[in-house]
């Protein structure tokens, strides 16, 4: 059947609304220079990215994937695959989330500036001194 | 199911474990654990690769009871193995040669720490070598980034934690679109495992629907593992990150980190989308354009630093450039030429940072032209280093970068409409290269002028057994890629060609 | 004579030497601008701050004719940068959305990634992992490898965090930022706050028992190692902010947090390498899978979510302490 | 339940919008702190609750303590160093 670009859009509207959160989160990342704003920008791009991913292996009108009074028939459940793999990418988000917060924290100790082209100009400068 | 089959899967759980292991230990007991492990590991590849060699195909190897497309699967083949062999070694070299550095750069308390990061970098080396699974490679990925990051920081001084937190700013600009690209892929194939994704792949051609998806696949997953391998215009994070991280730490990013990608994107190139495909897809010559860009704008920037460690960092942007040249010709011959490369840089871009490290030392540890001029004098083996990886970057005979020169050169002639462009900027850039590593050369044994700044007084320290020795087989590795290159050269078309 | 001589300092050739001695810089002048803004060419790097950079040129250039020229010039092309970086941003972002418009419609059952490997998870899924929960079979059985990588970023993770903020208080700068530390933790944490310490003696010991039942009922309820772990970690987190470092000492001290983190990987490790060499020489595994729905069913999965939620309970905990007084 | 759905999707980006454009940092956190419930809802709609469970733990709980404790970390070392400078 020959749907119109936009009415496909709004069938896949957990796709479209994840393209869009990418692109905030990538925007916020490359534009924001406080660097707190970035790795939030960071986490927005990740979310999105498994929320693209989860609403792949959605089937509707299909239950959770854990097998109910013995019921193992392949209509009855949605697709396993992108939970499992989401799962793993939420806590990569947070593990690099901690890493970068705490570099956040030993910049500002040292510079007292979280823009991070300041920091730049600032470690250039202590390093001609 | 022979024994020998089992050596991937050993390595990289053998380097996984050291890892853990040596979070309990002290610094000295973690470094000695950590070059035991690797000897170990490299002596595993060489046994796979051996097996390979012998039976003359790869084979693959089911993670846990389940066949391909339901668990996990590593795939070892010739190419992998002589990848997984030359990681090994240049990673041992480096250790070994920035073991004093390292001590003295990294606080005691936090020594073992540092350690971690060289085991598990080495052990997702491999399982980005390995792995035959997409998502697999998207979490050894994410390794890789977090302990690469983690060399840079290690030293804590103000520039290399700006440096490390610009490194990860880029690399998680990479991940993204890597995942992006991931998960367009198990949409449009269902599959993330290389092999039937393949297949799908192959119906999806055939039958022309979802054209579109097939093209931004290739195109998100090339950019996100350009921008983490540092090619030119997304280079940016390079000259801070190889410029200000410990010896070792430089040495293994810039001679290891990048090419795992490399060889990833390589990989996905010939198992996911099928080469055929992607030499008829545009893709190819976008990054043929950035590779070419990236080879005469790194070196041009090259000439313009002062400060002699970032001109290297510089000089590699450029030999990464030639890589992606070498990958975007689309001629078989030049995927040759670019694996070839990637061995070449990794063992010449180690020796010149290890080597720097010598003659840093005997000038007062200032890396600026004026105060290095006559440090080879000094110090005759750093120096002696120094000059022979510049030679091989300049493409000197008898050297490894000659080679690759060569396979690039002759590459060229099989694509007609890339040749001429080809050869004009190979002739640029390798002249670029000339004059800023020349120069340095030529500083490096001029006599020491009378106007010049005094070295600061401290004795003239003798540089440690563990320097002189990685300079020693560095330059040994390097002659050996030079002279010895038939074998090698004939085992990456057999490793290519069995690589589907 | 001498008219060569003094040509001779300006020339080409003399240039050209002092830069091979390196003593300057051909390019001087017109990359000095250049060194102290990020390159135009390069567009993925955020852009210059306006009020840096207008300080930064003018502290370097004083009020020289030249440099106010080229300070305009460098105002335009951080705007034009700026103005690139958000084209490109769109780019990407309607690229992705004409993607999405060619891609299958979400939720019907013939989309091509409910192929046979999601039929296989679903049919066979209990018999062969023993898990009732078939995602947390999938996870810690058919893609063991995956999880396996996983708990070794978050132990990398927690290793860099380590090497940023904990204060051995060894070395002279380090026991200064020891001191500092210490007096920032005491001076803004309210100690022995009775209202705190009552809601945590009531909530405590429940979002313990949350935390243990989501790591034990792992593969048969929701849940599993990485959300028990985290649960288990938010509650001593709490327990440290009503009773402070002194009472969470006795129980929790940074030996234990090593040997527990290496104990749990260490079992993770070993587990796994003998299901995947089992597995892959075909051997048979001699792991009993137990009756299907009993909490000590599903053969190694449960053992494996306990150690993954040790493990996270763990780090967790220490992101809190070393973000907080980089120390246990 | 798609228009409940769809409600939830368009005010994950109205606060992915808000916390590109607030100034104050404690605010952004907070908004960042309520995406994150909104994704651990949306996740309980796509029939994933493993996702919902983890995101809930690991991605709201534990994320959101470390962002208000770097905030909390950096007004200390400012108001130690007393530099009435007003960090954005």
């Amino acid at each position: 059947m020959d749907v119109s670009l936009v009415e496909h859009l709004l069938l896949n509207i957990e796709e479209t609304v994840s393209i869009v959160l990418f692109g905030i989160g990538f925007t916020i990342l490359l534009l924001h220079r406080n660097l707190i704003k970035k790795i939030m920008g960071m986490n927005i791009m990740d979310t999105a990215t498994y929320l693209f991913l989860a609403s792949k292996g959605y089937i509707t009108g299909r239950a959770v994937p854990i097998v109910v009074d013995g019921i193992q028939d392949v209509s009855a459940y949605i697709n396993p695959v992108p939970s499992g793999l989401v799962l793993t990418g939420i806590v990569v988000s947070v593990s690099t989330t901690a890493l970068m917060l705490a570099l956040t924290i030993r910049l500002y100790e040292r510079y007292h500036s979280l823009d991070l082209d300041e920091i730049l100009i600032l470690a250039k400068e202590e390093e001609q001194t | 199911m022979s024994f020998v089959q089992n050596f991937p899967f050993f390595s990289i759980i053998l380097a996984m474990f050291s890892g853990i292991v040596s979070s309990v230990l002290s610094g000295k007991k973690a470094r000695n654990l950590s070059l035991a492990m690797i000897v170990v590991t490299t002596a595993l590849s060489a046994g796979t690769l051996a097996f390979c060699l012998k039976t003359g195909q790869s084979y693959t190897y089911m993670m846990g009871h389940f066949p391909a497309p339901w668990g996990n699967e590593i795939r070892a083949g010739v190419l992998e193995g002589v990848t997984a062999v030359l990681f090994g070694v240049v990673m041992f070299l480096s250790v070994a040669g920035g073991m004093t550095h390292t001590a003295e750069d990294v606080e005691d308390g936090k020594l073992n720490l540092f350690y971690i990061m060289i085991d598990l970098m080495l052990s997702s080396l491999l399982a980005l070598v390995y792995t035959n699974d997409l998502f697999t490679a998207y979490v050894f990925v994410e390794i890789n980034t977090i302990a690469g990051c983690g060399l840079i920081m290690i030293r804590q001084k103000g520039r290399s934690m700006s440096a490390a937190i610009r490194y990860m700013i880029m690399s998680q600009l990479g991940s993204g679109l890597f995942l992006i690209g991931l998960s367009l892929l198990y949409d449009v194939t269902g599959h993330l495992l290389m092999s039937p994704a393949k297949e799908s792949v192959e119906l999806l051609v055939a039958s022309g629907s979802y054209r579109l998806p097939l093209l931004v696949i290739m195109a998100v997953v090339s950019v996100g593992l350009a921008i983490k391998s540092g090619l030119y215009p997304f280079h940016y994070w390079i000259p801070d990150t190889y410029g200000y991280a410990t010896p070792t730490g430089s040495a293994v990013l810039s001679g290891l980190v990048s090419k795992g990608y490399i060889f990833l994107l390589i990989k996905i190139f010939y198992r996911v989308i099928g080469y055929e495909n992607l030499v008829g897809a545009q893709m190819i010559n976008v990054l043929y354009l950035f590779g070419v860009a990236g080879m005469v704008m790194g070196s041009v920037h090259a000439i313009q630093e002062t400060d002699t460690r970032r001109m290297i960092a510089y000089s590699s942007v450029a030999q990464i450039g030639y890589i992606y040249m070498g990958i975007g010709l689309g001629t078989t011959a030049g995927m040759v030429a670019a694996v070839f490369h990637i061995f070449a840089h990794s063992a010449t871009k180690a020796l010149l940072f290890i080597s720097a490290v010598g003659l840093y030392e005997v000038s007062g540890d200032r890396k600026d032209f004026v105060s290095l001029r006559g440090a080879a004098y000094r110090n005759p083996l750093a120096g002696i280093g120094f000059a022979v990886g510049a030679l091989s970057m300049v493409g000197f005979p008898m050297l490894s970068g000659f080679i690759s020169k060569l396979l690039f050169a002759t590459s060229a002639f099989d694509s007609p409409t890339k040749m001429l462009p080809t050869l004009f900027v190979l002739a640029v850039s390798t002249t670029l290269n000339a004059i800023y590593f020349l120069r340095l050369v030529i500083t490096l044994y001029s006599r020491r002028r009378e106007g010049d700044k005094p070295l600061p007084p401290n004795p003239v320290k003798k540089s440690s057994r563990g320097l002189k020795f990685a300079i020693v087989c560095f330059i040994g590795l390097n002659l050996v890629l030079g002279m010895a290159s038939q074998p090698i050269v004939q085992a990456i078309t057999d490793g290519l060609a069995m690589f589907e | 004579m001498s008219r060569k001589k003094d040509n001779y300092e300006t020339s080409r050739w003399r240039k050209f030497k002092s830069w091979v001695d390196g003593e300057t810089d051909p390019l001087d002048h017109g990359m000095e601008a250049h060194e102290a803004i990020p390159p135009r060419e390069d567009i993925y790097d955020s852009p210059a701050h306006e009020k840096a950079v207008k300080e930064e040129l003018s502290r370097i250039y004083g009020e020289d004719r030249k440099a106010v020229l080229r300070a305009r010039g460098i105002r335009y092309f951080q705007r034009f940068y700026k103005v690139m970086s958000v084209v490109l941003c769109l780019g990407i972002i309607m690229v992705l959305l004409w993607t999405v418009a060619s891609l299958p419609i979400t939720g019907n059952a013939s989309n091509p990634d409910n192929n046979e490997v999601a039929a296989r998870y679903i049919e066979k899924g209990l018999q062969e992992t023993g898990a009732v929960n078939i995602v947390t079979g999938m996870i810690l059985d058919y893609r063991a490898f995956d999880t396996f990588g996983e708990s070794c970023v978050l132990f990398i993770g927690s290793c860099c965090v380590l090497v940023l903020l904990r204060l051995d208080g060894d070395s002279k700068n380090e026991s200064i930022r020891k001191m500092i530390a210490e007096s920032d933790d005491r001076h803004f944490e309210p100690k022995n706050d009775i209202i705190l310490q009552k809601c945590a003696c009531v909530l405590v010991p429940i979002i313990m028992i949350f935390g243990v039942y989501i790591v034990l009922n792992g593969h048969l309820s929701p849940g599993g190692g990485f959300s028990g772990g985290a649960v288990l970690g938010s509650g001593l987190i709490l327990y440290l902010n009503a009773f402070g470092y002194g009472k969470m000492g006795k129980m929790f001290t940074e030996k234990l947090y090593k040997r527990i983190t290496l104990c749990a990987l260490t079992f993770y490790c070993l587990a796994k390498s003998y299901s995947f060499f089992t597995g892959a020489n075909h051997l048979e595994s001699k792991i009993p899978l137990g009756t299907p729905g009993a909490i000590l069913s599903s053969g190694l999965i449960l053992p494996l979510n306990i150690c993954v939620g040790l493990v996270v309970a763990c780090t967790m905990y220490a992101f809190y302490t070393l973000f907080r007084k980089g120390g246990m | 339940m798609r228009l409940f759905e769809c409600i939830l999707l368009l005010s994950l980006i109205v606060c992915a919008m808000s916390v590109a454009f607030t100034k104050d940092l404690l605010t952004s956190i907070i908004i960042f702190m309520s995406y994150s419930l909104i994704m651990c809802i949306i996740w309980m709609i796509l029939q994933s609750p493993d996702l919902a469970i983890t995101e809930a733990a690991v991605g709201a709980g534990v994320t959101s303590i470390l962002f208000f404790l770097t905030l909390k970390k950096i007004r200390a070392i400012r108001k130690e160093d007393g530099s009435e400078q007003e960090e954005g």
